[in-house]
């Protein structure tokens, strides 16, 4: 077997490059017995090293197995008589192959010059005024980005799932008696002592749109808090 | 010190992420040149000096300030109007996280109400929502039956412009977002897998070969 | 177009650390000194060239460059040594032949589909394209027609900011089939890569030296 480094291939038709370019073969007259039988021996060398992308080699090993046999048969003639060489769709993978790879080592060189170069590293006192009010737009967010959001937004969503959810037998009329008592007893209320029993979600969300109801039927007012995230709620008394 | 120091010490302040100090501009200068070149606390306050002086004649808008012992890059007082509106405009357009949460829940789950974005999201979405609807990437798709009648939110034309989508069924499914997101041990099993079954194909094939082989070779 | 706005463009390129395109620049400048001032794009492309000069002139270690369609202030090649041994975030690692290989086809065939990649690369090329995913140098453009309709596939514009390119026309074309049966060598592009490599050995022991000293200090 070859010293061949491994992980110069990075694939059956870099490999088979190597081949041709090391027995100076003519691409377009592969000798498709001897390269076959050279593949299928560093095959072996590659699946004792149980290497990911044997898979890759053992399929173009088949391949290769079946342009041999196409090659023992009688020649295949196109629809203008022209004789088909049954290695003509390997020569093209190849030949396509090799002009991809050619642009690695172009981008490479690219990378090479780009890191030497350095931007600007420390922006912090640059002299700026600040803008008035912040919105959002979108920059180059991409579907990737999207699709990304959601798979975290449901990885790490919270216990109470939707089915869960539905479960909870909770009404926006029930959500409303249960303020109104509350405010019998107190006459003003922080939210977040009003919610802090609550364990499920929703039983939260129910209550807060029970809240936005009362307020609509001029029940209840609602006025900011000192505390931060907070809100107070105070009856109304009718009349 | 050498003239030519001056052009290092431009380069390394301009690069540098954090305030550069004298001892640090020394320290490269001298593990790059050997621990012998003549370079100077003193040589470096001089440079800076003269650096700046050089922006000064040169009417650059960019000048070298000294802060926290360290030396940095600033622009200019007279152009903060015009750098102010520059990055207020970056941040406005950079979607921030929490929206683009928002928007995919809205994208794959539509229609939506607000109270099941939020189950899922676990925080208040109101002023996200509202963000959504004021740049057009959301509408209000009607109603739902159930108590209270929350709206139902879903995506816009706008919303498939921006992501050269032809209809929202072309969004990536939640299979193939698996497959793009697995990690390297799960494409390493499949591969396993699929390289098995390739192997028995092969083996039929070596011994079908084998048997055609001696007949013409 | 004022004299004044060369400083403006100068300020405002410098304070900016993505590339700032020309339309960015006008968009400033018309906002802060109102909808009637007169700069186009081809005054920014001047002065530009113009500040370059200046820089050139004065000896500056750095200039503006052109790259993912803006303008972005960067060191000179000649102060890479100086500034990577300041900071180590800069020799951070290259990306792999199966990386490159993968990004140069996408380049060139954007947008396109997995399976075409996987058929030019002859190797399953999952995992590969998460990465190149992650790091951003690629995205998700669409979805292709044909049956199954599979994601499509295209560049960013962290790529061309990663290889230094203006725009994907910057790219050199990959050479027709039969130029490439002509010259199996291609000599001149060996002769770079060796030099690349050169650069590199040159990179980590420098990198190694300094992570030496770093251990006795």
């Amino acid at each position: 077997m070859y010293k061949i480094k491994l992980q110069v291939f990075e694939g059956p038709l870099d490999l088979l490059l190597f081949f041709i370019k090391r027995d100076e073969i003519d691409i377009y007259d592969i000798p498709i017995s001897k390269i076959t039988k050279e593949f299928v021996e560093y095959l072996e060398f590659l699946k004792e090293l149980d290497l990911e992308s044997a898979g890759d080699f053992i399929l173009m090993a088949s391949t290769l197995m079946q342009i041999k046999v196409r090659m023992l048969l009688p020649k295949e003639i196109d629809e203008k008589g022209e004789e088909i060489d049954p290695r003509a769709d390997l020569v093209n993978a190849l030949l396509e192959y090799k002009r991809f790879k050619e642009m690695t080592d172009e981008l490479s060189f690219f990378e090479s010059n780009q890191r030497k170069l350095n931007y600007r590293g420390n922006y912090t006192h640059d002299a700026r005024e600040e803008a008035p009010e912040l919105d959002l737009l979108l920059k180059n967010v991409t579907i990737y980005d999207l699709i990304k959001s959601f798979k975290k937004a449901l990885m790490e969503r919270p216990r109470e799932a939707i089915h869960e959810i539905e479960k909870i037998n909770v009404s926006i009329e029930q959500q409303i008696e249960f303020i109104l008592n509350l405010l019998e007893d107190n006459t003003e209320l922080p939210f977040i002592e009003l919610v802090k029993d609550l364990n499920e979600k929703m039983r939260i969300i129910v209550t807060f749109i029970a809240l936005l109801e009362l307020v609509k039927l001029g029940k209840i007012g609602l006025r900011e808090s000192e505390k931060f995230n907070d809100f107070v709620i105070f009856g109304i008394n009718d009349g | 010190m050498d003239k030519i120091y001056s052009s290092v010490i431009e380069a390394l302040i301009f690069a540098s992420d954090d305030p550069l100090t004298a001892n640090e501009i020394i320290n490269a200068v001298k593990e790059i040149d050997g621990e012998d070149t003549e370079i100077k606390t003193a040589d470096i306050e001089q440079s800076v000096d003269e650096l700046n002086e050089k922006y000064k004649n040169s009417d650059n808008s960019f000048r070298i300030i000294k802060i926290a012992n360290g030396f940095i890059f600033a622009t200019k007082g007279e152009y903060a109007k015009y750098v102010g509106f520059l990055s207020h405009e970056k941040t406005k357009r950079r979607l921030s996280q929490a929206a683009l949460e928002t928007l995919s829940i809205i994208a794959y789950k539509q229609p939506i109400t607000k109270p099941e974005v939020e189950s899922i999201r676990g925080v208040n979405s109101d002023y996200i929502i509202n963000t959504l609807l004021e740049k057009n990437l959301i509408t209000i798709k009607g109603r739902t039956e159930t108590i209270g009648r929350p709206l139902l939110y879903g995506t816009t034309d706008e919303f498939l412009k921006y992501f050269g989508l032809y209809s929202i069924a072309d969004l990536p499914k939640p299979r193939e977002i698996d497959e793009i997101m697995q990690d390297e041990d799960f494409i390493e099993q499949k591969r396993k897998i699929m390289m098995n079954e390739i192997e028995e194909i092969i083996e039929d094939e070596v011994e079908k070969e084998s048997d055609g082989e001696g007949e013409t070779e």
